[in-house]
This record gives C-alpha cells, structure tokens and sequence, in this order.
C-alpha cells in the first residue's frame, strides 16, 4: 500500500453519505409519481454524484456536472413539465414493473460480481515515486512544450527558473483536462461541438411552428 | 484534509489553532492546538462550522445592509428621504422587517405541494451562501481558495432556476407558474453569455482561481475587458433578476412571482436569497473586473473590496430607478441575439491578442501591465463598433412582413376600426 | 448610437440624486448634533454640555424636532370653526350638504315661538368621516357662523370618534380657514400663527340681526 | 472508499436507472432515468481514472508527462459524455413537445404506431 492514495476516513465517510442520498434520491426518481418531483429529486441526485466526484480528485468534473445537470438539464425537465400539463397528475409505471426489477436486479448482480472478481491494477500498487508524484504530489516536467519531458519528482529537488513545480494531476486536475481535451481528444472534443450544434439545430426545427399552425410567440 | 483547502490562510488559520501539530500547520507557526493529535475530523467540523457561521451571519448582516442601502439610494433618486424612522438614518429598519417577517403567520396553500414548497427557500439560499466562501474579502481573508472557484460560483448559482420553479410549481398558482416558466426561459439563456463572457478573462489570467484572477489584473479587466464587462454586467443582472430584467417577479404583471403563496420565514428565505444573491453578483464583479482587493496600500484591502462592491451596486440601483423593465421575447432576444454575439466577438479578439503575447506556455507568467494596456487599447477599439453593430441589429426586425398589417397581440375594437381584428 | 437613450436616462435620474429631498418629515425629524444645536440655538458644545442625554441622542441621529409644513390659509382643515352666536339653526348647511353628514335639531326658541323665526339648536352632529371638504356647507352659511377649520390631525382607532357634536363645536379654538370668507383675507388672518377670533362679531360679513330686527323683517313685516 | 465501493455505487446507480427506462411509461420520467445511466458510467470512469494507473505508468522506464496525464482520461471521458447527454436531453425534450403537441400525450405507449 502508498500512503499517497490512501483515502482519509473523513472523505471515506463523506463517500458513503454522499452515494447514500444519491442512490436514494434516484430510487425515488423512479418511483415517484408526480413527475416534477421526481425532476427534484434527479437534481439531488445530480448534486450527490458531483459530490462523489468532488471525493474522487476530480473537482472540473463535479463543477460540470453541477452546471451541466442541475443548472441545465434538470431545469429543463423541470420546464417541460410546467408546459405539458399533461404530466401533472402522474405517470404510472407501467405492467412490466416486475420484469424490469428483475432485469436490472440480474444486471447490478453481474456488475458486483465483475466488479469484486476482477484483479484490479491499482494505483496503490505503484512503486516508481516518479509515477506516484506525478499522479498525487508535486513533480517537474523537462519539457513542458511538448509533453514527451520527463516527469521527476520535486520533492528532493532544487528547481531551476525554467522550471515549474507542478501539484500531481490528481491533486489539480483542472489544468491537465483542458490540456487533454485539446491535445490528444481534440477530434473528439470537436466532434462533441458538433453534435452539440446539430442537437440546436434539430430541436429548434422540431419546435418551428409549421405551415398554417399558428405561431406560438402569440400573436392570431 | 485535503492541501487545497488547506491553502485558503483563513481556514487554515482557524483550523490550525484549534488542531494544531498536524502537518501543514507547524510550517506557519502553529505547533500545538487545543485537540490532541487524532482529532484532526473534530477540528475538521468545527473549524467549517465556526466558518461557515462567520460568513453566513456577515453575508445576512451585507443583505440587511442592501435592503436598507437600497431603499435610502433609491429613494434619493426619487427625491425621497426613505426609511429614516428607526436607529440613525433608519439603518434598523431592516431589523424591524426580518423580526416582524419572522412573527407573521405562516401559510402553506391547500394544493401546494407540501416538500417542494418547504424544500423551496431551502433550495434556494444555499448555492447562494456558498458562493460567499470562494470570494476573496481581503488579502487572504477566504474560506475556501478552490482552484475551479468561477467555474464553482457559475455552476453553483445556476441551481437557483431549479429553486424557483420548484417555488412557482409548488403553490399551485398560475401566476406563480408564469414565473417559474419565465424564469427558467431567462436564467437558462443569460447563463450562457455570462459564462462565456468570463472566458476571456480567463484567456488572459490562464487560472479560474478567484486568487490568481485578483493577482493577475495589474490593470483592471474593466479597462482590458470592457465587452466582457458589459456582457457579465447585464447577465449577471438577469441571473439576480434585478431590474430591467426582474420579470420573474414583475409586480405590475404577476403579483410577486414565485413569492406570491409564501408568508411568514419561508418568504424572508427566498428574499434574502434574491438579496443575497445581489450581494454576491456584485463581488463576484468586483473581483473579476474592478480587481478585487487590490489598491492604494495606507487603505486596508478590505476596505477597498467593499467600496468597490458599494460602487457595484450603487451602479445596480442607479438602473434599477432609471431603466424600464423587458418584455420576456425582449430580454431573451437580447440574450441570444445580442449578449451571445458581444461575448463571441470579446472571444475572438481576446483569443487572437492572447495568442499573439503569450510566451507564457513555458513559466505560466502573467501578461504584464503594457501587455494588459495595450489588449485594452485593442479591446477598446473594438468595442465601440461592436456594440453599434449589433445594437443596429437588435433594433432592426427582420422578420416583419411589410404586406400584412402587425399584428395585435389583443383584437380590441377601437374607433377607427370597430371589430376588424376580432374578424381575423 | 444604439443605447443613447439608456445613458441619458442615467443622467437624468443622477441628477434627481443630487437635488435635495422634497420630503417635509412631520412631525418631526431626525437631527444630527449640528443640526439640534442650531435648532436649539447654541453651538454644538454648549448644546452637548447642556443636555448630554439629547447630546448623545443627537450624535447618533436619533434625537428629532418637531418639523411642519406652511399651510395656506385657505387650507380647508377638519374640525369646523363654528360660531353659536352667529348661527340661527336654519340647517342651510345640512341642506346644501352633498354627502348628507350634517345633523341639526332644532326647537322653536328665542322670541316668537309660534312664528319660529329664530331656533334652539339640540344636536349639530358633522360626520368628518365621511366629509370631502367641499366646502359647500361653509358657502351655503348665510350667517357667516360656520367655517372650515385648519387643523388636520384627526388620526384615531374608532370610527364614531370622527363625528363632531355640538360641544365639540362649542369647545373647539377658533381658528376658522380664510377660505370663502375674504374678510379673514383682508385682515391679513393666518390661522398657522396661532392666531384665533374669539369674537363672533369680528368672524362674519353679516351681522346674526338682532331679535328686533328679526321681529321687524320676518313678523311685522309680512302683515 | 476503494475502487469496488464505487464501482458498486455506479453500478446500483446503473440499475436504478435501467429500472427506470424500463418501467416509466412517461417519456419524461424515461429521459430522467437515461440522465441516470450516464451519470452512473461518468462515475465509473472518474473511479478508474482516480484509482487505477495509465498503462505507461505500471510498468518500468521513465515516466513521461504524457503518461501521467493519460491518468486522466477518464475525467475527460466524462467531461465528453456529460455535454453529450446535455445536447441529448435537449434534443429529447424537443422531440417530446413535439409528440405532445402532435398526440396531445407524453405517455409511451400511447405512441405505438411503430408496431403496426
């Protein structure tokens, strides 16, 4: 074990009260009738799994997922369901209620079995303090240009000028995302942009009034 | 305990005292605290507790202030004299309000929905508390110095929208629901140019650190930034729906909004949120554009965060008594026709200037003061024709068919015409 | 430019910003030390030395003087100046009364019951509740007995405490309003001063004739 | 808290949800339950990425800043997969005011013309 990925009991803690509104909130997402509650509560449990990111070193993803999800998507849901008023008074579940228990019972048993038979490569079982700092501790980098310099750790060096100590990606994940998503995923990152456009696009041809209907900015 | 939190000195100052001896604390002096070694989860709480009770209580004792600030500043511009009854020119007034707000009955409609309109308020005042702990007050003086801290204050203040309608929803009313519907159509789109209008600013100082944004304006981003400024300025107005865009709560049209069914405490949450949430908007300004804490040094630094906050929303209720209040198609036309352009331009300039000067990528410097002087030059050049342009555009309608009469949103018989629209 | 406009509404509620306040604070208003030490006439030590418990009060601007507004002395106030002497129960007032608030009930009094030339009055009730200050009863008096007041503080928690009786009338300071009445005008009478007119033979136009007189006009001049 | 823990946690997610799609009949709520599914894979590769070392890392040789920066591909994965469910469900929400507004119903089986 390195006592560098060890985790503290406090985040341990805060992991399981965390996971426990999560799944609790969802639960209740799926079973609540009235729809707009089950929208509230997907936004706690949107909240939760930011937590959860919050604990796992990933800060940008937790503040995304805040923004992304509770500040847009929920919000969103929540707004279709004020304009279709249909929704109001409920949505049963339907008769394949039992089957679908059943069906996602199976799947989280085949994820846990998966999950706790698999021998996992872990962090913990690194030895090369070089890696280790990189990951959770301060480190320099040769070439920062380039990203092909070696990374040494800093703690038992005397930087020169040139040189930045940085924190491990884990430690300040934020910089190192945005160097990732336009280095090596840029075609990715672009071709999200585009899917991005293309949803606009096609949601506002499917919500542009058609010929002879008339136009919901008001008017006749 | 992770080192993050620990930076912010003052967290660590308090958590320090009261823990003592744990690493990260004997570097800075503090050897040994109350607790003994083990403890460090309890000092952990009490340190967030006494905090968090520090900054909440100085942020309701900032909003008391606003309101009464608020209502003698606008009063002055209306040739009144305002609340000057109780305490010396009527500072206690606010007092008053929340302790008789506080003894009023409490009513929950008979069709709302019980959790969401208790849940609500509750919604509704955290995000905007916590804001309040990534703002740099003073040299240092912050709770928690996260390095994602803009990126954390727009992600957390978006969850207000959710707030009020779960609010508007809940009371089962329809002029609450109008609200809700309206803001949610405003909040959503105003988050977009705000966030993209911060993005320059975060080209030129390469940190989203509330610290590092402060550290990095040698000359004020007011000066370098002046679209972005306008574009933050008028979205962060919408997202605290202040007036011209305070059609969530429109009094004329919808009563009070999403306030109409709530009474006693539950409306003294959401109002002090609504305040709250002012307070915030105008240090968030304060920091990114008017350079935070920084100043003349015989001045304290706190002393010139608060002016500078002072001067923001001074600015804040200058347009709340001057301007009128938008149309809904208005403000949202203006978000995505107008706003979304202004911050797509100040991106490509900045980007350009950015990419132009930096020699950064080695040592992660900072653009220096003339560097800083002459984007703004730049920007400023900018600016002028920008704004003309697309305030040309947003005036022009270009949709409007010339062959048929404009339409009238209500067929009424007038005398000209006696029932020609209700014909159509 | 677009925007133009924007700016100057700017301008111009700045400049509403700096103008002083319109407000008149009645009836008092909060003053600073200086400000309770001109009131007071002294300088702000002496002020301070004098009276250091309204010191004090005034450094934290919460001590107050009284503060009112110069009324006109044609301002139509509540509480009716109303001269017995001068008044012969004819209820023109009532009559003429749009609203109907006023109450008189008379006997045959004086001399000459039969004819009922001049009148006891019983009950004269003004309903200032409901009164619009029209004026219209002052104007009706052919006796000049009945003015308008010029008193306006009538705040109170029961609605049957704003209809004023006869003995209030009677008990009432005489501070009739100028308005209707120009001899009060050209007597340069301001009721604001404190100024009251006790005498009913100063208050009108016309004389109340005298019981002769009405014996001659009204009795032995109709034979 | 250790890898399997939050794998778990994913994985209790992941069936939530997958319950969810398969039961709600309102197309709302089955959109909420889809928010669902991603939300538990965006854990599990945030898990990985937190946990579990890059391939050049584990084995020996010098370490590169590639490398240590490849530990995160899971961050990014899920920053990928978050604004792509963000375009989906805004795309999804449209296409359901469009069958409300069509079929005056949200509900999904009243929507089976598929079938004939």
């Amino acid at each position: 074990m390195n006592e560098a990925f060890e985790v503290p009991t406090v985040v341990s803690f805060a992991f399981w009260v965390a996971s426990a509104i999560t799944i609790a909130a969802a639960i209740m997402v799926v079973t609540v009738r009235d729809v707009f509650k089950a929208a509230v509560f997907l936004a706690g449990s949107f909240i939760g799994v930011s937590a959860i990111f919050f604990l796992l070193n990933a800060e940008f993803v937790g503040v995304v997922q805040i923004l992304v999800y509770v500040g847009a998507v929920s919000i969103l849901i929540a707004f279709s369901v004020m304009m279709i008023s249909d929704v109001s008074h409920g949505s049963q579940p339907s008769r394949a209620r039992y089957a679908s228990v059943t069906v996602s019972a199976l799947v989280l048993a085949a994820i846990a079995v998966t999950v706790y038979n698999t021998e996992w490569t872990l962090n913990s079982g690194l030895t090369d303090p070089d890696a280790i700092a990189g990951l959770s501790g301060t480190f320099i980098e040769d070439e920062i240009a380039s990203g092909e310099g070696r990374v040494r750790d800093a703690s038992g060096i005397q930087a020169s000028d040139s040189q930045v100590v940085q924190t491990g990606v884990l430690g300040d994940s934020t910089g190192t995302v945005g160097a990732l998503l336009v280095r090596e995923f840029v075609l990715p990152f672009e071709t999200v942009g585009l899917v991005i456009v293309a949803a606009l696009i096609g949601g506002l041809a499917l919500m542009r009034p058609r010929e002879g209907e008339p136009d919901p900015r008001g008017g006749g | 305990m992770s080192e993050t939190i620990l930076d912010s000195s003052l967290f660590r100052n308090v958590y320090c005292y009261v823990a003592g001896g744990s690493e990260g604390c004997v570097s800075h002096g503090y050897s040994e605290g109350f607790l003994p070694a083990g403890y460090e989860w309890l000092a952990f709480a009490i340190t967030a507790a006494v905090l968090a009770i520090l900054f909440i209580q100085g942020a309701l004792g900032g909003v008391l202030a606003l309101i009464w600030g608020e209502r003698r500043i606008l009063a002055r511009f209306q040739n009144r004299v305002g609340p000057n009854r109780w305490g010396p020119f009527g500072s206690l007034t606010s007092v008053a309000d929340a302790i008789k707000t506080m003894f009023k009955e409490d009513i929950v409609p008979d069709q709302a929905d019980r959790f969401l309109f208790n849940l609500a308020p509750v919604i509704m005042v955290v995000p905007v508390l916590m804001v309040f702990a990534v703002i740099p007050i003073g040299v240092g003086t912050l709770v928690a110095d996260l390095n994602i801290g803009l990126l954390f204050v727009i992600a957390i203040t978006s969850a207000s929208g959710l707030a009020i309608a779960m609010a508007a929803w809940s009371s089962a009313n329809r002029i609450a629901i109008f609200s809700g519907l309206r803001a949610v159509a405003l909040l959503v789109s105003y988050e977009i140019p705000m966030a993209l209008s911060l993005l320059g600013v975060l080209m030129i100082t390469g940190t989203l650190s509330m610290t590092g944004t402060i550290e990095a304006q040698d000359v004020p981003f007011i000066i370098v930034q002046p679209l972005g400024f306008l574009v933050f300025f008028l979205a962060a107005l919408a997202e605290m729906s202040r007036t011209p865009f305070d059609l969530t709560e429109a009094e004329s049209e919808l009563a009070a909004g999403h306030l109409n069914d709530y009474s006693s405490m539950k409306f003294g949450v959401l109002f002090l949120a609504e305040w709250a949430a002012t307070v915030a908007g105008a240090m968030i300004i304060a920091t990114v554009f008017l350079s935070g804490w920084r100043g003349f040094s015989p001045i304290p630094s706190h002393i010139w965060f608060v002016g500078k906050v002072v001067a923001v929303i001074f600015l804040i209720i200058w347009i709340r008594a001057t301007w009128p209040r938008l149309r809904i198609d208005q403000v949202l036309s203006l978000a995505w026709k107008g706003l979304f352009e202004l911050t797509m331009i100040n991106l490509i300039v900045t980007a350009i200037l950015t990419a132009a000067m930096a020699d950064r990528e080695a040592d992660g410097s900072l653009f220096s003061a003339g560097e800083l002087w002459i984007m703004a030059a730049v920007n400023w050049a900018v600016f002028f024709p920008s704004v003309y342009l697309i305030g040309k555009l947003l005036a022009s309608k270009p949709y409007e068919d010339d062959s048929s009469e404009p339409q009238e949103l209500y067929p009424v018989a007038t005398e000209e015409k006696a029932f020609e629209g209700a014909a159509d | 430019m677009q925007g133009q406009g924007l700016l100057k509404g700017l301008g111009v509620t700045m400049k509403n910003f700096v103008r002083p306040v319109h407000t008149v604070q009645y009836p008092d208003r909060k003053v600073g030390l200086l400000g309770a030490a001109k009131r007071a006439g002294v300088s702000p030590f002496r002020f301070f030395a004098d009276n250091p418990r309204e010191g004090l009060k005034a450094l934290l601007f919460i001590a107050t003087v009284p503060e009112r507004v110069q009324q006109a002395p044609r301002f139509r106030g509540n509480e009716f100046t109303w001269y017995e002497d001068r008044c012969t129960g004819c209820a023109s007032c009532a009559k003429y009364c749009p609203l109907g608030i006023i109450k008189i009930v008379t006997h045959p009094g004086g001399i000459d019951v039969q004819e009922g030339e001049s009148y006891a009055i019983d009950v004269f009730d003004i309903d200032i509740g409901r009164c619009m200050f029209c004026g219209l009863c002052v104007e009706a008096c052919p006796y000049d007995a009945l003015h308008m007041g010029s008193q306006f503080e009538r705040g109170n928690y029961v609605r049957n405490d704003l209809v004023i009786d006869i003995e209030q009338l009677r008990s009432n300071l005489k501070r009739p309003s100028s308005w209707f009445r120009p001899q009060f005008e050209e007597r340069k009478f301001d009721p604001f001063k404190g100024e009251t007119v006790d005498d009913h033979y100063k208050a009108g136009r016309h004389e109340q004739p005298s019981p002769d007189e009405l014996k001659e006009r009204w009795v032995d001049g109709r034979k | 808290m250790t890898l399997e823990n939050v794998l778990l946690v994913s994985g209790i997610i992941f069936a939530i949800g997958l319950y969810g799609v398969l039961s709600r009949r309102s197309t709302i709520a089955l959109l909420m339950s889809l928010e669902l599914l991603f939300n538990a894979v965006v854990i599990a590769a945030v898990a990985f990425s937190r946990f579990t070392p890059s391939a050049g890392l584990a084995d020996a040789g010098a370490v590169t800043a590639n490398e240590v920066r490849a530990a995160l591909t899971g961050h990014v994965f899920a920053v990928l997969v978050i604004s792509v469910a963000a375009a989906e469900s805004a795309l999804a929400l449209a296409l359901i005011f469009a069958l409300y507004r069509a079929k005056e119903t949200v509900e999904i089986t009243d929507v089976s013309e598929m079938k004939r």
